[in-house]
């Protein structure tokens, strides 16, 4: 379950890598390694995302020195509570972290940007998508990833992709949408921007549950009286599963199931527990970007270490989130904080593993250059369909229904 | 009887189907000090929760020093002036003895001093005075009986309820007893409604008896005068030189 | 038609809800111990159908009887073994006691099976029948008539058999069962492995319609109490009634109103029924 | 010494809280920010622990929902600190104010319906979740999405708009917490203490004696809520982020009530007590945990931890404690 990385496996990844860890390999090592603070949720009810980020640091600590970066990790959990990630930061801090990065959680990563800002070490967020993070006015704390309000824009910019890419327009959807921090703050972003976004369909109810629903059958059965031809969902791993058997059960089938943006439909769980029924879902979210050789490294070195896993967003940002870190202490020359926060303001580093552009932070803070990819199920594998210069396949839509699955 | 402090008119009281209490009048005078006898299951300790509040008469009236107290709660039946022990003893287990009688002192003053001050009046009178600083659960079950009395006597009542103090005591510890209710009731003009099996008890600490059976009145007096009571004799007396016997 | 499928289906999984709150209404009508492990008790069921699946290929309604026993075993250990010294003790140190027994159940499955969800695999979990415009999930009428069947039996056992007479005397008169010669403890021991093998059944049937992870389990544990405060601790057909009641009026609130909202239905409820009649609807003054 | 004498303290007890009082008026000195953290959370818990003792410490009536009381004060001195402004020293009282008369109506509703005992626990859960559940849904203090206070980096620490850092809070929070130790203590030496003590060792009795228990076990209610909502509040401004589920959370509820019973219910250093063994205990277990690498550990230790002691000391460590260093307490 707990499986750490070996040695061995790295080797196995390194080697399909060899071109690229060469290439940026090139720069010596800094002298002393820096100490990054890992802080995640890898205990409490948040502690299987946790666990899935998890698996980024522990490739973080054996990629990045062959990649020719000088880091050393320290590992810490927030036992998913607020108050507990505020004192493990402060215990990295005084165990000698020169930097954070975390923690998947929002309320989780204010408390630990507010130890980051008293004690002047920079924070860098993997994930953590509340907009208010970032308008704090921190000078610590970075974020490389989107806000849920950029996750809904870009998400929704998506969908005309796709449906020009397929040419298809449905003209009603349905949104069932989990009433937490992350569902809410999306849902006021997707209202916001539906009438601006072009798109070719009407939202006509929209039903909001509750995160700890363990049953969604009447849920869904709403949905399905709604008659719409599309399904959004904005959901986590554990209701979308419960929610697409229910979908089956009740012989819903609209003409697909996209999310705009959320956790669930590209985790392995969900591929693993609904077999057929996974596929085709789709996520308009930041992914891998198949193109790029870094990313392909990292998913095989990730792949050879955890080879009943699949490699998501959750390690890609969690190991992105170190890369950063890392690259800035490198140009810095220097873990003093001050000179840190001047090269991660600096930061430009274009091999990533994500999809987008360079990583480079505003004003605030915030990399903003963070666009969604079209990711859909296929074959069991989650699988970039557009944007088409990063996509592996055509996007399949509509989709067919449960009965037509072989 | 017109002058009487308490006095109890016509109450009733039913529980599903069993008459406990039936049209039972009597009155206590003030000073006076008035038994209630009878079998178990006559509805003496019914009488008792009755007067006391703890229940609601179905019919008839309570009245205490002039005012109308029927049906109050408890609570507002103790500030009226009533004092009640438990069959069942209720110690408040993990407060000191003096600490229980502190609690019914502080319905007279809410100085904390005061309180303390005539707490330890009352359990030197009633010989409890060396167990004080005790924890109230560790007093034996006579001792439990005395700080009942104690902590009731400590909410100055102007008529205190005792319910079976006696059971369980050695004679001479309910001479002791006697004397010191007698005393009581004479020097401070206290009114005192007992029940008890301890017949011993009965007859010399009582002015008046009142008989129940199957929740009726069946006869009252002077003491010498019911022990006479043909009818008393007959469905009491025998049950209770049973009940006499130690331990009963 | 629409709210029949929708009444129906809360009524199924309220069967199930049901199972599982009879187990602590057992329990407390019987040893008057509030079991704060409900959940936990569940969810280590849960587990266990997983294990029986994945380890014999047992199908979790076949796993029942091991499952059931199981925890049954566990039950009679735990009550024999640490609750039985508690007894008279204040409610809130038993709260502490099973408080402390919960978090080390969830801890324990947290270490040995790790955070991610589980669940079995089964060939009909998707099959569903339809009659008429009604619209039957095989899974769920499974699970229901497999708890209607759980609650007949341990209703059989307490009306028919000589343990189960001698418990109900005790609930009755715990007093009065010591005078007579009954072994008070071990029924308590037995009470309460009757009250684990009710979540290990509902366990194990909750299987088929729920994935299972260590961190659920509180939010039984509070279901399983509003259930039988609904029904009234202690009362064994108010516990299956409760269940009916918070498994349809959740599916009906779901339906009227807001989704997100159903389970402040169900505190309502509770709140409502506490006040107005806090015996519960079946229970006894 | 007199004022040894009026906390009812022997010359070593004494000697031994003043002791204490100046190592924790140091300790933020002595230590680094890391342990001043830890001793934050300590407070917290202990000032909880301490405003939840009076309810059911002292007056008997088990509460498993103060979360509601925290969630109250603190939504309420943060909501008018974010929308007019209000200073929280305000804000607070108002905290306090909704958190009473919500204590008090549940107070109310459960004992004018005689719902006592377990009932009356597992009547607050509900209260508490169905208030959660509420603020879920609820706007204007942002719903899920939860409340933010602007936080402001200051070169000083601003006391008036409780804006700072751990440092100020750690002497704010021991101050509340000495304050309430010294209400505590003072309550139960005078009628209303002896009133709530009566009843929750025995009610009938209670009532008995002239007590008017409704009204007593509803002053305690409102008055522990009242304090429990003033401590919401420094968490508020503490954590600057609010959100109902973590807020009002059943844990929470769950957390505060540990300390007192672990340290022993019903006394007046029991929650201090509980609340240090505790929160040292968890950090400790989660530090040695990090070597094992085996998420679960601590929480297993920990459940582990309650149960010796729950089995070895039922009535809590603080009266062992006590007795054990000779500073022994009334029992009261």
């Amino acid at each position: 379950m707990m499986r750490t990385l070996t040695r061995r496996d790295f080797a196995l990844g390194a080697a399909a890598s060899g071109a690229l860890l060469a290439d940026v390999g090139r720069a010596r090592a800094a002298a002393r390694p820096i100490k990054l603070g890992s802080l995640l949720p890898r205990s409490g009810f948040e502690a299987q995302i946790g666990q899935s980020c998890q698996r980024g640091v522990d490739l973080a600590r054996k990629l990045l020195p062959a990649m020719g970066y000088a880091v050393e990790v320290i590992d810490a959990d927030t036992e998913s509570k607020p108050e507990v990630a505020r004192t493990r930061a402060e215990k990295l801090i005084r165990d000698g972290a020169e930097m954070l990065v975390g923690a998947f959680d929002s309320g989780q990563t204010f408390a630990i940007a507010q130890v980051a800002e008293q004690n002047g070490i920079p924070f860098v967020i993997n994930i953590g998508a509340d907009p208010a993070i970032t308008e704090q006015g921190y000078k610590y704390v970075f974020r490389n990833f989107p806000t849920s309000v950029m996750l809904g824009s870009h998400g929704l910019a998506r969908f005309n992709d796709l449906f020009a890419a397929t040419r298809t327009s449905p003209k009603t959807a349905v949104l069932l949408i989990i009433n937490d921090t992350f569902g809410q703050s999306m849902l006021k972003g997707i209202n916001a921007l539906m009438p601006k976004a072009n798109l070719p369909f009407q939202i006509v109810e929209t039903i909001s549950y509750d995160p700890q629903a363990k049953d969604l059958s009447i849920e869904v059965a709403k949905a399905k009286a709604a008659n719409a031809e599309l399904q959004m969902v904005v959901t986590r791993l554990q209701d979308v599963i419960i929610m697409v058997r229910e979908m089956v059960k009740q012989k819903y089938e609209p003409m697909g199931i996209i999310s705009p943006g959320s956790p669930g439909m590209y985790q392995t769980q969900f591929m693993k527990v609904l077999g057929k029924y996974a596929d085709y879902a789709i996520t308009n979210i930041p992914w891998l970007d198949p193109k790029q050789p870094l990313a392909r490294s990292f998913t095989a070195a990730f792949t050879k270490a955890y080879p009943d896993e699949v490699c998501t967003l959750d390690a890609g940002f969690t190991f992105e989130g170190f890369l950063i870190g890392a690259d800035a202490y490198k140009r810095a020359g220097s873990a003093k904080p001050q000179a840190l926060v001047e090269a991660l303001k600096a930061t430009d580093i274009k091999e990533r593993v994500m999809i987008g552009g360079a990583i480079t932070f505003d004003a605030k803070g915030q990399n903003v250059n963070l666009p969604s990819g079209v990711v859909q199920i296929l074959d069991g594998r989650p699988t970039v369909v557009l944007p088409t210069e990063n996509a592996e396949a055509k996007p399949v839509f509509p989709v067919p229904g449960w009965s037509k699955r072989a | 009887m017109s002058a009487a402090l308490l006095e109890v008119r016509g109450i009733s009281k039913r529980f599903r189907g069993l008459q406990a209490v039936d049209n039972v009048s009597f009155a206590v005078p003030p000073g006076g000090i008035v038994a209630l006898i009878g079998p178990n299951g006559a509805g003496k300790t019914t009488t008792f929760n009755l007067i006391a509040g703890a229940m609601v008469p179905d019919g008839g009236s309570i009245v205490l020093d002039g005012a109308d107290i029927t049906g109050g709660r408890p609570d507002q039946a103790c500030r009226a002036g009533i004092g009640r022990t438990f069959q069942l003893v209720k110690p408040f287990g993990a407060l000191s003895v003096l600490q229980n009688v502190m609690v019914g002192a502080f319905k007279a003053t809410a100085d904390r001093v005061a309180a303390r001050r005539a707490a330890w009046e009352i359990l030197e009178r009633l010989g409890l005075a060396e167990k004080a600083e005790n924890p109230a659960k560790t007093l034996t079950l006579p001792e439990r009986k005395r700080l009942e009395t104690a902590r009731a006597l400590a909410t100055r009542p102007k008529i205190l309820l005792l319910d079976e103090v006696m059971a369980g005591l050695r004679p001479t510890e309910i001479d002791q007893m006697v004397r010191a209710f007698a005393d009581l009731s004479r020097e401070t003009g206290l009114a005192i409604l007992l029940t008890e099996h301890v017949m011993r008890a009965v007859m010399a600490l009582s002015h008046h008896i009142v008989v129940l059976h199957h929740g009726q009145k069946i006869c009252e007096g002077a003491p010498e005068q019911v022990a006479r009571d043909p009818q008393v004799l007959e469905c009491y007396l025998g049950h209770a030189q049973a009940a006499e016997r130690p331990g009963a | 038609m629409l709210y029949l499928n929708i009444i129906v289906a809360g009524l199924l999984t309220g069967a199930v809800y049901g199972l599982m709150a009879l187990g602590l209404s057992v329990i407390f009508g019987v040893v008057r111990i509030v079991n704060f492990a409900h959940g936990e008790m569940m969810v280590l069921a849960m587990y266990g159908a997983c294990l029986a699946n994945a380890g014999l290929g047992l199908d979790p309604l076949l796993a029942v009887p091991l499952v059931t026993l199981t925890l049954f075993l566990l039950g009679y250990a735990l009550q024999r073994g640490l609750i039985n010294r508690y007894i008279a003790r204040p409610d809130h140190e038993q709260f502490l006691l099973l408080l402390a027994v919960a978090t080390m159940i969830t801890a324990s499955l947290l270490m040995g099976f790790g955070p991610d969800a589980r669940n079995v695999q089964l060939g009909y979990a998707y099959d569903s029948y339809q009659i008429g415009a009604m619209l039957l999930d095989k899974v769920r009428l499974l699970a229901a008539a497999g708890a209607v069947l759980g609650a007949a039996a341990l209703s059989g056992f307490f009306r028919f058999t000589r343990t189960g007479k001698s418990i109900r005397a005790c609930a009755d008169n715990q007093f009065g069962a010591q005078v007579v010669g009954l072994d008070v403890k071990r029924l308590y021991a037995v009470t309460f492995g009757l009250g684990a093998a009710c979540v290990g059944a509902a366990g194990c049937l909750m299987l088929l319609l729920v994935d299972v992870q260590p961190y659920i389990a509180t939010d039984y544990t509070l279901l399983a109490f509003i259930i039988v405060i609904l029904g009234g601790l202690g009362s064994m057909p108010g516990a299956l009634f409760g269940g009916i009641l918070v498994g349809v009026s959740e599916a009906l609130s779901g339906f009227l109103v807001e989704p997100s909202f159903k389970s402040a239905f169900s505190f309502g409820l509770l709140i409502l029924v506490l006040l107005v009649r806090p015996q519960g609807l079946l229970g006894r003054a | 010494m007199r004022a040894s004498r009026a906390l009812g303290l022997s010359p070593r007890a004494a000697a031994a809280l003043g002791l204490f009082l100046a190592v924790m008026l140091l300790l933020p000195f002595l230590v680094n920010a890391y342990i001043v953290s830890v001793l934050v959370v300590v407070l917290f818990a202990a000032y909880f622990g301490q405003s939840w003792n009076i309810m059911t410490g002292f007056a008997g009536q088990l509460s498993l929902g103060h979360a509601l009381y925290v969630g109250l004060g603190a939504y309420t001195s943060a909501a008018l600190f974010v929308h007019f402004g209000l200073t929280p020293w305000l804000g607070m009282i108002a905290g306090m104010a909704v958190a009473a008369l919500a204590g008090s109506a549940i107070a109310a509703l459960s004992f004018r319906f005689r719902v006592g005992g377990v009932y009356f626990a597992l009547l607050t859960i509900a209260f508490a979740e169905f208030t959660r559940i509420l603020f879920d849904h609820f706007g204007w203090v942002g719903a899920t999405e939860g409340l933010f206070l602007p936080v402001a980096n200051l070169a000083h620490d601003d006391p008036v708009r409780l804006r700072g850092s751990p440092v100020m809070f750690y002497y704010l929070l021991l101050v509340l917490s000495l304050a309430a130790l010294v209400l505590s203590h003072s309550l139960l030496d005078r009628r209303v203490g002896y009133y709530w003590q009566a009843i929750r060792e025995d009610e009938e009795a209670a009532r008995a004696l002239g007590i008017d228990v409704f009204r007593y076990k509803i002053a305690a209610m409102a008055l522990s809520a009242a304090m429990t909502a003033l401590g919401g509040t420094l968490l508020a401004f503490y954590d600057n982020n609010l959100y109902p589920d973590t807020v009002f959370a059943m844990g929470r509820s769950i957390e505060i009530i540990i300390a007192p019973i672990i340290g022993g219910l019903g006394t007046l250093f029991g929650p201090i007590v509980g609340a240090f063994l505790l929160t040292g205990l968890g950090e400790t277990m989660t530090n040695l945990s990090t070597y094992f690498e085996i998420s679960g550990l601590k929480q297993w230790f920990y459940g582990a931890a309650l149960l010796a002691i729950v089995a070895l000391q039922p009535s809590g460590l603080w009266p062992w404690l006590s007795r054990a260093l000779g500073l022994w307490e009334r029992r009261r």
